[in-house]
């Protein structure tokens, strides 16, 4: 009896105070911008930044001014539900850019779908997340894997060796490597899987001596990586197998990496700083003039900026920012001249078609591209997912 | 199994022991001397490997930037010891609490003046051969520099007065006083003792661990258990500790993995202090 | 009373009460997203309030509650997914569920601990272990369990909210509501706790925590209430875990993590430790100043700022928050131990002690006698104890001396268990209980005084003894009566509510005398009862010694020679850990070998 | 002259000791009496500063002392607290060595000294303190003192638990250091034929207050008078 006379009266002091006018758009930014994830946090928020500045500066969206509402999320898993909450109960955001690893993703998602609000999610990942308000601007594991592999076998030979973080990024992308594996003749000869606390590689480099693979596939995450390129060049295997990435770079590990470890090694990612368009000199031009040209660009800062643009088009087209005509729109398959070519959003999974560069390490701290695979679409997750025959669907498809 | 295998997984788990080791020395002197739980002591690690990065992004040679990074350590240590650490001694959860918060300044600290991506120093590129396995080399130097660490430590603190006093202090803290030590001072130095030896770990392991703000998080817990294990005999106890914890966990994410591995860390020490409830040298005679 | 003093002693039923209102009146009011952020305060607080039972009361620093709080978290958020279309409500299910699990967890943790009796720190250590092996083990754990599907790494999602109406499928609450309904399960395990804390229970807790061996020297069995209250605090913790899997939708391994095992500590220290309402407040203010730093023009610094702040707690603010505020309390109010200054020498009332004595043989049945059988101990190359056989009837007092090392006090604590008998047997009556633990010989009829007083320092001097006569009569009535009877057989009626802490160490040793007089014990063993005591006092006590041996079997440990005169008994003279000489004192005192060994005299030696 | 003036202390709130005066001339050997739990160790640990003073304080040839431990030591405080305190895990040699070293006395010298005063170390010279004899860590626990080089030497209970022939060691060496260095010693002892052995003059504590004090040849068989004032 006491709890229905609260929740009435929760109910009236709520309706009363929701604020129902507001001149500017806003959209909200969950990165982490402290703690040991501000690596990859930091970009996404700079690059987020660049891309309203540079909206604004072109006039705005629809004649309003683009408002950020930011948050630093910490590194902490419930900063992130906390602030994704109060981004929609309080700020009335009409679009969310937020998150880096799949577990944020996770946590917040059910928050957005629950407002039906946008949310865009700009990191390289498994992938297989489909659900009607989220939409991924990063590539997705199988998208990077089914070309690089396909490259690596031709180029080293056909055995393989996987040494992957022991999450859900590590574990999937290695069912993907076998997959593609198979499909191009070659073997995966050995697996290690680590924790993500390991800074030892000696156990790992003497199985992969022992597997004797032609190239390994080197998944583990921001600074531990290069600790384990460092080990692996210094114990003088570099010359002998092989090494491969799909996340090699994107937090700028090869600033890290000393250059007698970096050079050589390759990299697929949906963009490197040394891609070679006039929309990426444009980007980088901006981005240095904002945040100079210390520490380059990560292909999860570029996603962002895709992020931004394509939603900003599909709100342009939908001629609002409300949020079911703006996801009607951006299932229309928009498309965005974007830094790392034209990227466009796969209505059915809300994935982006996109190039998947190749790249090699040089001996300062960069990268040289020596292949770009252009306009590669994301199979498994349009395979799987089709939110406009199927809107209801809300699953994380993993194989 | 080859027998140039095994071989090679027995020595290079020795290295990841020496490496667990020269990571915990400081530890050692500061917990397993002064009774201090310094949860900080990451972040001197992590002190110690910026110390030593910034000294040879100026243009000096490597091996000249330890000696750099210990002094520097020690300097911010002592400062910690007198401002902090000394007002809370015998209030052991309070010490931890406190130097947690160290912790969070010093990290944050870190990020300010750094950023989060420096450039590593890269690994000597040598290595040798057991059989048909390679062996990076540096790793290898680390059982050097460990056994080099202990038998300073042990030397410093066994054949210098200062050794003698800093145990006096710590053994019989009112005797000590009694017999005309200061230990207040004592007390400092060896507290800026610890936070060195943790620099020089930082430095000398920088072309393995590449410095970062978060690096000393890595370190910290494992290097905490292995000095709670070790119990009152610090520096035998502490290098017993490490090779049995640290290698046996290396041997273990060899032939399994490296979950395992952590799995067999955690695992062993809840096993070991369930039957050694004051840790493995509660029984021995030995001094350090 | 004054009502001041009335007040005071209510606090922790008053201010929380009031502040269980201003929630809920606030929760009318608030804006939803600061509902939804400080309902997370409100869960971090009843986490926070599980360690403080264990650590504040139990005496405990548990790092192992977030494991409990997940694991809780875990297991009520699969049972309330599953649940959720048969049975909409989901509070009904989760906190059950989460309590239940955490409470197990905790037990099997609890039971490591406690039976091994491992030391303060390696407990905390070990306690921090669980939670890191937890962690690791975690990151890649998948399992389905139903509809729900944990994903390592990626968590548990899909967790529904609080659901309050019994329907499937029904909506879950608004954030306003939830902080209510999160606000009132708090208050009711809040009020729980703190009369479980009231009640006997709660009493023996604080005991263990002030001196775990006189507790255990009162009969307690120590080792099942430090369970029991470990795992009551996983109970809590589960609950917590369950509403913050509720609240957040989301779980994921990083629940176990270090950040998260070390901010309990934290909220707890801050509030104030072994307050029960300090965690709720520590929580609030680091949720608050976090929330407002994290979203204020510092934003950024957050790491750095909350750092700095808990230094400078940890440094200025030893007591936390209510801990300060008590302290100011206290100021204004009259100081209990004020009759403590002005006391007078204690007198033994032969007539009430004898009464007291004849009860206590009639509830206790007939004195026994103390036997040892070739009892044996040492210590490394020392033997203390060596092969002493004796017997102890009741009738007259038996002094037992010796010069020092002798091993009077080893024999008298390998008879009491301190010490574990490396050979040879003890009797009490016909048991034979060598081998028993303390509390459990204890429990048949022996009586312990240690050489230092052992009293509960924070407890008034009539708790300390009701604390006594209830480990036998376990009636409240019955202590009650039995402890106002010896208070006043030992005059320290004026001295009721004084804390024992506060007394002279002559008047501890008399309160520890009058605690083993409260077990009616049938054997008596006395350390050095005299020690530190005035030669009026040393009078008083000799004729309660030999007022108590016409009752029970006396056994004492004594040095002054003067107060063994006086008790008349029987004097055994130990040297080196055996028998040396024996019969009464008079006799003695003219034997030269026992006088060359008592003053060391080395030519007979 | 040392000089212990209106010493009144305790332990937290608790005074133990009210209003003690005592005087002991250059090389004078005062034996300090009374039964257990008098307040002897607590005006020993008074005299070092150990425990604060409530009021009063001590004097060192017309000096008065600082409040500080390590400083009180250095003007010439040695100490041997009852139950030894001896570094357990440090050697005989260290033990002996941190003492001298910390007073700025040649490390070798001190050495050599204490070995020459307690032969019986020299066997174990190398062995943790911890693992020695009670007997024999009160013979280190002097010789540590002794090397400090005191003017005047506190001795609480130096033949507790200690076998008669290293008792009788102990002594002799007191003398002797007494003699030849001048030192001034005031010694607690429930041993009575140990103290009146040597000692001079006596103060008798009794309930924290000293009570009287006498010639030692007054106490020297008298049963009676031994009996009434220390309860043997």
């Amino acid at each position: 009896m006491n709890k229905n006379k609260i929740i009435g009266s929760i109910l009236l002091a709520s309706s009363l105070l929701v604020t129902t006018a507001h001149a500017d758009i806003k959209i909200g930014a969950i990165f982490d911008l402290t703690g040991g994830l501000n690596i990859y946090g930091i970009q996404q928020n700079n690059a987020l930044n660049l891309a309203v500045e540079n909206i604004n500066n072109n006039g705005g969206l629809l004649g309003d001014t683009l408002v950020v509402k930011s948050y630093d999320s910490q590194s902490e898993l419930s900063k992130y539900t906390q602030y994704a909450k109060t981004s929609v109960l309080r700020d009335g955001i009409s679009a969310m850019f937020a998150g880096l690893t799949s577990s944020s993703r996770e946590a917040i998602r059910p928050i957005f779908r629950k407002a039906n609000i946008p949310y865009f999610y700009s990191s390289l990942y498994e992938g297989g997340a489909c659900d009607k308000q989220t939409f991924v601007t990063g590539s997705s594991a199988s998208q990077q894997l089914s070309v690089l592999i396909k490259w690596a076998v031709e180029k080293y030979g056909p055995r393989i060796y996987v040494m992957a973080p022991d999450y859900n990024f590590g574990t999937i992308s290695a069912y993907w490597i076998k997959k593609y594996a198979a499909d191009n003749g070659a073997e995966v000869v050995g697996q290690d899987f680590l924790a993500l606390t390991v800074t030892d590689y000696s156990p790992t480099l003497q199985k992969i001596q022992a597997a004797k693979p032609d190239f390994v596939v080197a998944l583990p995450v921001g600074a531990n990586q290069t600790g384990f390129l460092e080990q692996f060049a210094a114990t003088g295997l570099k010359d002998k197998i092989g090494v491969v990435s799909t996340n090699y770079g994107s937090g700028n590990q090869q600033v890290v990496v000393s250059p007698e470890a970096g050079k050589g090694l390759i990299a697929s990612q949906g963009y490197f700083m040394s891609v070679n368009s006039p929309e990426n000199t444009e980007f980088t031009k901006k981005w240095v003039a904002k945040y100079g040209s210390e520490i380059p660009i990560v292909s999860g800062a570029v996603d962002v900026w895709n992020a931004v643009h394509i939603w900003a088009a599909a709100v342009k087209e939908a001629g609002t920012a409300e949020s079911t005509p703006v996801i009607a729109a951006l299932e229309s398959g928009i498309s965005f001249k974007a830094p790392n070519g034209i990227v466009t959003i796969e209505g059915g999974s809300h994935h982006l078609r996109q190039n998947i560069y190749i790249a090699e390490g040089n001996d300062q701290h960069g990268f040289n591209i020596i292949k770009t695979f252009e306009d590669v679409a994301p199979s498994y997750e349009n395979e799987k997912c089709d939110l406009v025959s199927n809107p209801k669907l809300v699953k994380h498809f993993t194989p | 199994m080859e027998l140039d295998y095994l071989a090679s997984v027995l020595v290079s788990s020795l290295s990841s022991a020496s490496i667990l080791l020269i990571a915990t020395i400081g530890l050692a002197v500061v917990f397993g001397l002064m009774g201090v739980i310094n949860l900080a002591h990451g972040e001197f690690l992590m002190i110690g490997a910026y110390s030593a990065l910034t000294v040879t992004q100026l243009g000096l040679p490597y091996v000249l930037s330890i000696p750099v990074a210990v002094l520097v350590t020690m300097a911010i240590g002592a400062i910690v010891e007198v401002l902090i650490i000394s007002r809370l001694y015998g209030r052991i959860f309070d010490t931890m609490l406190a130097t947690w918060g160290l912790s969070m300044v010093l990290y944050q600290l870190a990020v300010l003046i750094f950023g989060t991506v420096s450039p590593g120093i890269g690994m000597p590129q040598y290595n040798i051969q057991i059989g048909d396995y390679n062996l990076a080399g540096y790793p290898l130097l680390m059982i050097v520099v460990a056994i080099a660490m202990l038998v300073f430590v042990y030397l410093l603190m066994t054949k210098t007065i200062y050794g003698m006093k800093a145990r006096a202090s710590i053994q019989e803290p009112e005797m000590a006083q009694a017999i005309g030590i200061d230990s207040t001072r004592t007390n400092t130095l060896t507290f800026a003792v610890g936070c060195g030896l943790a620099g020089f770990a930082g430095a000398v392991l920088l072309p393995i661990v590449p410095a970062t703000p978060s690096m000393g998080f890595a370190f910290v817990i494992k290097s905490f258990l292995t000095v709670v294990v070790a119990g009152p005999v610090t520096l035998t106890g502490s290098a017993l500790a490490a090779i049995g914890l640290g290698g046996g966990s290396s041997i273990t994410a060899s032939f399994m993995t490296s979950v395992a591995g952590d799995v067999f860390f955690f695992l062993v020490t809840a096993i070991i202090l369930w039957l050694y409830p004051l840790g493995i040298s509660a029984k021995w005679r030995h001094k350090l | 009373m004054t009502k001041s003093q009335k007040c005071y002693r209510l606090a922790g039923l008053i201010f929380p009460a009031i502040a269980v209102l201003c929630a809920l009146v606030a929760a009318g009011m608030m804006e939803p997203y600061l509902a939804f952020v400080a309902t997370s305060w409100i869960i971090f607080g009843l986490l926070g309030l599980s360690l403080d039972v264990v650590w504040g009361r139990g005496g405990l620093l548990s790092l192992g509650q977030t494991a409990f709080y997940g694991l809780g978290g875990y297991f009520g958020s699969v049972v309330a997914i599953n649940m959720a279309d048969l049975f909409g409500n989901s509070l009904l299910v989760a906190i059950p569920a989460g309590a239940i699990f955490g409470a197990m967890a905790a037990a099997v943790l609890g039971y490591i601990i406690f039976y091994s009796r491992m030391g303060l720190l390696q407990s905390t250590i070990l306690s921090y272990t669980f939670t890191l092996l937890l962690w690791s083990l975690t990151q890649t754990f998948k399992l389905e369990v139903g509809n729900a599907v944990i994903g390592g790494d990626n968590g548990l999602s899909n967790i529904p909210g609080v659901v309050l109406s019994i329907a499937p499928n029904s909506e879950s609450l608004e954030p306003n509501a939830v902080f209510a309904a999160v606000v009132l399960v708090s208050a009711a395990v809040y009020y729980f706790t703190y009369w479980l804390m009231k009640s006997n229970f709660g009493k023996v807790i604080d005991c263990i925590r002030l001196d775990v061996e006189k507790t255990e020297l009162l009969g307690y069995d120590v080792r099942k209430y430090q369970l029991l209250n470990f795992a009551y605090s996983g109970a809590v913790a589960g609950i917590a875990g369950a509403l913050f899997g509720l609240w957040s939708n989301y779980l994921n391994p990083s629940i176990f993590s270090v950040q998260e095992a070390l901010l309990v500590p934290i909220y707890v220290l801050v509030g104030g430790l072994g307050t029960l309402a300090g965690p709720f407040v520590g929580a609030c203010l680091i949720g608050g100043l976090s929330f407002w730093l994290g979203s204020g023009s510092a934003g950024g610094q957050t790491t750095l700022m909350l750092g700095v702040v808990l230094i400078l707690l940890v440094l200025f603010l030893k007591n936390g928050i209510i801990g300060a505020l008590n302290d100011i309390w206290l100021r204004f109010l009259p100081d209990v131990n004020e009759a403590a200054k002005n006391s007078s020498a204690v007198r033994i009332n032969v007539a009430v002690l004898e009464k007291i004595l004849q009860q206590a043989e009639a509830q206790a049945g007939p004195a026994k006698e103390l036997k040892t059988d070739k009892l044996l101990k040492r210590f490394g190359g020392v033997i203390p104890v060596n092969n002493v056989s004796r017997i102890f009837v009741p009738g007259q007092p038996y002094s037992l001396i010796g010069p020092n090392g002798a091993g009077k006090s080893s024999f008298l604590k390998t008879c009491v268990g301190i010490y574990q008998p490396d050979k040879g047997e003890v009797f009490i009556g016909s048991d034979n209980v060598a081998q028993m633990s303390i509390f459990h010989k204890v429990q048949k009829g022996m009586g312990v005084k240690n050489q230092k007083p052992q009293v509960f320092s924070e407890l008034s001097v009539i708790q300390n003894l009701w604390i006594a006569a209830f480990s036998r009569t376990r009636s409240e009535q019955d202590a009650q009566v039995v402890s106002d009877e010896i208070i006043s057989m030992l005059g320290l009626n004026k001295h009721s509510d004084v804390q024992a802490s506060a007394l002279s160490h002559g008047q501890q040793q008399w309160l520890d005398i009058g605690m083993v007089l409260c077990l009616a014990p049938r054997v008596v063993l006395l350390d050095e009862p005299a020690a530190g005591m005035t030669n009026e006092e040393t009078r008083e006590l000799s004729t309660l010694v030999r007022t108590l041996a016409r009752y029970t079997t006396v056994v004492v440990v004594e040095h002054d020679m003067e107060f063994i005169r006086t008790l008349e008994g029987h004097v055994t003279v130990l040297h080196q850990g055996e028998v040396f000489a024996e019969g009464d004192i008079e006799t003695l005192r003219l034997n030269e070998r026992v006088l060359d060994i008592y003053l060391g005299r080395s030519k007979h030696v | 002259m040392f000089k212990v003036m209106n010493a009144t202390g305790g332990y937290g709130k608790t005074t133990i000791i009210h209003d003690v005066s005592i005087q002991i001339k250059p090389g004078e050997i005062i034996a300090l009496l009374g039964r257990n739990g008098v307040g002897k160790s607590t005006l020993m640990r008074f005299i070092t500063g150990l425990i604060p003073a409530m009021a009063g304080g001590v004097e060192i040839d017309g000096v008065k002392a600082p409040a500080a431990v390590t400083k009180r030591a250095r003007m010439g405080l040695g100490y041997v607290p009852q139950g030894r305190f001896v570094f357990p895990r440090m050697s005989v040699i260290e033990n002996i060595a941190v003492a001298a070293a910390s007073n700025g006395h040649d490390v070798k010298k001190a050495l050599k000294e204490a070995m020459d005063n307690f032969p019986i170390l020299i066997p174990k010279a190398n062995d943790l303190a911890g693992g020695l004899s009670g007997g024999q860590q009160q013979i280190l626990a002097l010789a540590r003192a002794l090397a400090i080089k005191p003017k005047i030497l506190l001795l609480d209970e130096p033949t507790e638990g200690v076998q008669p022939s290293i008792i009788d060691d102990m002594a002799g060496v007191l003398k002797r250091v007494n003699k030849e260095q001048g030192i001034s010693i005031l010694i607690a002892e429930q041993n009575l034929d140990f103290c009146l052995s040597f000692a001079e003059r006596a103060y008798v504590m009794e309930r924290g207050k000293i009570v009287t004090q006498m010639g030692i040849d007054e106490l020297k068989g008298n049963k009676v008078l031994q009996q009434e004032l220390l309860g043997v």
